[in-house]
């Protein structure tokens, strides 16, 4: 009975205070109806510490900006409830990892967003804007390989929660790599091989040992695993064709 | 524990590989011990009269265990890159617990028979 | 700390992009591919393509492909739809060059649109419009517009300002035109002065002075505020579009506001005021399937008179369509209301109409120019083009269109020979003094400042409206205005200080919180999304006129100007034997 | 390059299996009563397949294990990538001759 009320009216949140060399410092907070972790943070900052720093932008989880460590998991913050993750009434809240920190839960995502460019992207077509679209078959086999693994927020969870990341700053990560998988199924792009020899190069998908955290943690449920796997096939079968 | 280390595939990498480094380390050793016969069959027997140790039983019983355990996780890694079927990422984690049965297996057989 | 002593960075570029959403991302690459020696900044409040609306687009973007619709039919659709308000040329390049913005996307960027099974993008229906032509990817498009988008211009050569925060617009010591902006770098708390040839606003307006408002958190007019302040007018300011079905999760969380997106309605769900009855039938014919103004103004009416729910909101319904059906139809929504604890498919969400777009903004031209020389606007922060109401779609069209056409001039000004201006100094001052000012006030509740603003807005300049209400409105803005001057922060560290950042926010959407009722009270007319109980008529179409405000010392001008009706008249159409329009509705439309 | 070593591993993987999977039941088979050195080579010499066998084994593990311990320092040391190289190298080279000495011996 204690427990629960403890629960419902007041959360002991600790948060990643300062740079690099920080360290966590405990807030409490009322908890209230319908709070997320971002709605955590706002709290915190409206009316304990109003030098705290974080990040959103959409709130709804499309901009994949708010991304920050919750007790241990990366998470989207804006769409994560709290009563998902508090562990009898506490919370810890850290920076993304894999990243570097500019202050308190706010980390420079350039070099992850750097990842695309070396997996292979962007997009090059043979058609311009003065002609129609491209005819595809929305049931096509490439379609559709490619179709799973579009809609990446780029909130780089997935790249913060890859152990192979951390131990190999070389490794593109799961984000640029599923990119890349949805470029080689792209029959409009002109540059399919380009994009597999980069995918495959220095840092690529062969780093990728499948421990599979990419997928467990993308919170729109993309499978980068999957598409990392596809890509490793295509070394041995050749780009996919068309069925 | 890390909850981002704390799930079956993870987990199987990892003792993929630590039996990798294992094997990698002991194999050498193995080659130098069977390059002994060179001399003949003395040679060899020359080491093989410690495997009565038990210390060198149980050693034994871990090399078969790391060969087995990267072996059945071996296969499942390439299953998980090289095939495809609806859900197969899951079905994959899902054979974590049955490589890892098998291995005892294989090690439960080596020492039955080694009794 | 004296402003003598605040040290300011200094630099210069060629071309200067405040903003990267659908408008600044396409004005960097069109400058680009214009001229590719061009040196380009781009500048943004957030993370390059992770910040503003342009990705949050759901629903898609309007373009005239089929064999079927025309131009000239979006067109009509355009200028009916925006009740004879929006400036003709404007709108006809939209929809002109929509057309080949879209095959850009798809042929050029590599978006994927969804197809239909023969292969050809797929177009559907979207309320107010006489065609199905809405191109779209799936219900959440926005996000592969920008990702291809911003992984393109990622892959340019260009100068990135990330997390950096325009906050004035600086002019030439001479007065011939811009010369440059000045901006924090939100990151360091330092300030720097980016010199250009050209500049663009593509900062995306955002109504977000309403307590129940959709867009993105960075967004608070502080390009509408900034172009006030440097002396540009904006037009049709009166008009905000508000979204009937945003979610209601209580004030304590950030989720309320966003929207469930208009398909819900569109498919059968059923509006319940507080007693659990359906009302929209009272209100109009099509009921819940009537067009954003008039759901909203209804659902408004019901919440005013008490028959809402506890938290002030009314209900959406899907249940009866089949609890299953509705998961497998509507999984993003369905996942969105249980991530705050509502079970959309089975049981009753919270709603309530959100403040959700901007169809006035900064005057400009048909190449996106201002009044002002070298400065250019595009996007949401520029107005003309939808009138008093922007179809679904019109969005992400317009900003695509017009950022590519800013893109392009930009660097057609720079080959003609645009200068480098000097700066006037004496502005730069003024605005540090005054981005300076919070730190030497207490602090005090900023976040209670913002939420009195938002109840005010909502309550007085909202959704209905009449000269009183609004003058009790325009009174609290001002109220409002002097409690925020009395209201400080501690000087701590700057970096990354978002509550120094708010502070300049809400000095931004109070100035044009007061410019927004300042019209409104100017209109005296009911027209698309503005509603005046005390003028419930349209008014005479053919002298219909649009509110202009600009600031004369630091006070409000408001003049109406005659709408030009360039291409077609009130009574007349572009479509033969539809004359007037809109066309009739598709069947796909009909509820 | 990267695509090359990988391949190379995965290939080699695919005939250790085998390999792999009788070798073991051989282990499990041969040391019921115990090894001697003379049982093993009453099996092996002069037997054409085994030669070919253990021959094949070797050679795979030549090439299979040292890319794998090359992922393994690149991941988990902070050796330059050419002492990383080095290494492999080296390792490949023990495995080959010693391996190859070994199934010499045997046979
Ligand atoms: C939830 C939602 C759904 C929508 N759905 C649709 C739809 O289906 N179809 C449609 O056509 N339209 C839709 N719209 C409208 C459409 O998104 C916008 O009209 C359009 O994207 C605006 O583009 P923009 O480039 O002008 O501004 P935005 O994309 O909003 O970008 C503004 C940029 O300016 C930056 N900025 C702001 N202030 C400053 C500053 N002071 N200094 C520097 N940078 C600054 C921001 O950080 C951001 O990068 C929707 C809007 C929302 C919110
Ligand atoms: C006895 C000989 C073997 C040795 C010494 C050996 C050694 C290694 C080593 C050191 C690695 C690196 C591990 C890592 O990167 O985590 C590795 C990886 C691998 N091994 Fe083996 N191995 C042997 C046999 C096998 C067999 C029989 C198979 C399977 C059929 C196999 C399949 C694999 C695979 C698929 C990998 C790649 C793992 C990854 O990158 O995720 N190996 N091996
Ligand atoms: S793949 Fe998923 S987790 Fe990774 S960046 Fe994209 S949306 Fe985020
Ligand atoms: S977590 Fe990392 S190791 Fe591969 S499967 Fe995902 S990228
Ligand atoms: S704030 Fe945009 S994803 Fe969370």
């Amino acid at each position: 009975m204690n427990k629960i009320k403890r629960e419902t009216q007041e959360l002991t949140v600790r948060v990643w205070r300062g740079k690099e060399d920080g360290k966590l410092v405990t807030y409490q907070v009322m908890s209230r109806e319908n709070q997320t972790i971002l709605d955590i943070i706002t709290e915190i900052q409206r009316f304990q510490e109003p030098g705290l720093a974080y990040r959103f932008a959409c709130r709804v989880g499309v901009c994949g900006s708010c991304a920050m460590t919750v007790n241990g998991r990366p998470r989207w913050t804006c769409r994560t409830h709290v009563k998902k993750v508090s562990h009898e009434g506490v919370l810890t809240i850290e920076p993304l990892r894999n990243l570097p920190r500019i202050k308190d839960l706010v980390c420079d995502l350039a070099p992850f967003i750097d990842t695309w460019q070396r997996a292979g992207a962007p997009f090059s077509g043979t058609k311009t804007r003065n002609d129609a679209p491209a005819l595809v078959d929305p049931e096509s086999s490439t379609r559709r390989a490619a179709e799973a693994g579009l809609q990446c927020i780029n909130c780089a969870v997935c790249y913060s929660a890859c152990d192979v990341v951390s131990w190999n700053r070389n490794y593109i990560g799961p984000a640029g790599l599923n990119r890349a998988w949805t470029l080689i199924n792209d029959i409009r792009h002109s540059d399919r091989k380009q994009t597999f020899d980069q995918a495959f190069g220095d840092g690529g998908c062969g780093s990728c040992h499948s421990h599979g955290n990419c997928t467990r943690h993308c919170p729109i449920e993309l499978n980068p695993s999957e598409s990392i796997a596809g890509l490793k096939r295509v070394a041995f079968k050749g780009l996919p064709k068309d069925v | 524990m890390n909850p981002l280390r704390n799930h079956k595939s993870y987990l199987a990498a990892i003792g993929h590989r630590v039996s990798g480094i294992a094997l990698a380390l002991f194999l050498p050793f193995h080659f130098l011990l069977l390059g002994s016969a060179l001399d003949g069959a003395q040679g060899l027997d020359r080491f093989l009269v410690y495997t009565d140790l038990t210390p060198v039983k149980v050693a034994e019983w871990g090399l078969v265990m790391m060969l087995s355990v990267h072996l059945f996780f071996g296969i499942r890694v390439l299953f998980l890159e090289f095939t495809r079927w609806p859900g197969h990422v899951n079905d994959l984690a899902g054979w974590v617990v049955p490589c890892c049965i098998a291995a005892l297996f294989v090690g439960t057989v080596f020492v039955i028979q080694v009794l | 700390m004296g402003i003598q002593s605040i040290k300011i960075e200094n630099f210069q570029t060629d071309i200067l992009i405040l903003g990267a959403g659908g408008a600044g991302l396409f004005a960097a690459l069109h400058a680009k591919q214009s001229n590719p020696q061009l040196d380009i900044t781009i500048a943004v409040k957030g993370l390059l393509g992770k910040s503003g609306c342009t990705r949050m687009v759901q629903g898609g973007y309007n373009v005239a492909l089929n064999p079927g619709d025309s131009i000239e039919r979006h067109f009509m659709d355009t200028i009916v739809g925006g009740k004879w308000l929006p400036r003709q040329d404007l709108a006809w390049k939209l929809c002109e060059t929509a057309i080949e913005r879209v095959h850009e996307l798809e042929n050029e960027l590599g978006c994927f649109f969804d197809r239909n099974p023969d292969g050809s993008l797929h177009q559907k229906a979207f309320a107010g419009q006489s065609f199905d032509r809405t191109a779209h990817k799936g219900d959440l498009t926005g996000i592969e517009i920008i990702n291809r988008l911003m992984e393109k211009v990622w892959s340019l050569d260009l100068k990135k300002l990330e997390e950096h925060r325009a906050v004035e617009l600086v002019p030439a010591m001479d007065g011939s035109g811009i010369s440059g902006v000045l901006m924090i770098d939100l990151r360091s708390g330092q300030y720097r002065f980016v010199q250009a040839r050209a500049v663009l606003l593509g900062t995306g307006a955002g109504p977000s002075m309403y307590r129940y408002h959709t867009p993105s958190g960075d967004k608070t007019c502080d390009g509408l505020a900034m172009a006030l302040r440097y002396g540009l007018s904006l037009r049709d300011m009166e008009m905000v579009q508000f979204h009937p079905t945003g979610i209601l999760a209580g004030s304590s969380t950030r989720m309320t506001g966003t929207i469930l997106e208009e398909g819900l309605r569109g498919a059968g769900g059923y509006l319940l005021n507080g007693n659990g009855e359906r009302f929209m039938s009272h209100y109009h014919a099509a009921a819940e399937r009537a067009t954003r103004d008039i759901v909203s103004r209804s659902m408004y009416n019901e919440i005013r008179e008490g028959r809402s729910t506890p938290q002030g909101g009314l209900f959406i319904e899907m249940a009866h369509l089949g609890v299953e059906n509705v998961r497998q139809k509507f999984p993003g929504m369905v996942k969105r209301c249980e991530d705050c604890g509502f079970d959309l498919a089975g049981g009753r969400v919270e709603v309530v109409p959100t403040a959700h777009y901007m169809m006035g903004g900064i005057e400009m031209d048909i190449d996106c120019s201002t009044a002002s020389p070298g400065l250019y606007v595009a996007g949401e922060d520029a107005g003309g083009v939808h009138g008093a109401n922007r179809l679904g779609g019109n969005g992400v069209a317009n900003s695509t269109v017009f950022g590519g056409i800013a893109g392009e001039a930009m660097a057609a000004a720079h080959t003609a020979g645009a200068p480098m201006r000097d700066p006037d100094k004496n502005v730069i001052d003024a605005a540090i003094t005054k981005t300076e000012y919070p730190f030497k006030q207490p602090p005090g509740d900023l976040m209670g400042l913002r939420e009195d603003l938002w109840s005010n807005m909502w309550d007085h300049v909202g959704i209905v409206r009449s000269a009183e209400i609004l003058k009790t409105g325009l009174e609290k803005i001002r109220q409002s205005r002097t409690s925020l001057m009395k209201t400080g922060l501690a000087d701590g560290d700057r970096s990354f200080n978002l509550t120094w950042n708010d502070w300049l926010n809400i000095d931004n959407l109070l100035t044009v919180s007061e410019v927004i009722a300042e019209a409104a009270l100017a209109r005296t007319d009911s027209r698309g999304a503005h509603y005046r109980e005390d003028f419930p008529d349209s008014g005479d179409l053919e002298t219909t006129s649009f509110t202009r405000i600009h600031l004369d010392q630091d006070q409000i001008v408001q003049t109406m100007t005659p709408v030009d009706f360039t291409i077609v008249r009130p009574g007349e159409s572009l479509i033969e034997g539809e004359a007037g329009a809109p066309p009739q509705p598709t069947a796909k439309q009909k509820p | 390059m990267e695509r090359t070593l990988f391949l190379a591993q995965r290939i080699s993987a695919i005939i250790l299996g085998p390999l792999v999977l009788v070798h073991l039941g051989l282990i499990l088979f041969a040391v019921r009563n115990g090894l001697s050195g003379a049982e093993i080579l009453s099996r092996t010499q002069g037997s054409i397949s085994w030669s070919v066998f253990y021959g094949l084994f070797v050679l795979s593990v030549t090439v299979h294990a040292p890319i794998g311990l090359r992922n393994i320092l690149q991941e988990w040391s902070r050796i330059s990538p050419l002492t990383i190289n080095i290494v492999a190298l080296l390792f490949a080279l023990i495995f080959l001759l010693l391996g190859l000495r070994a199934v010499a011996a045997i046979v």
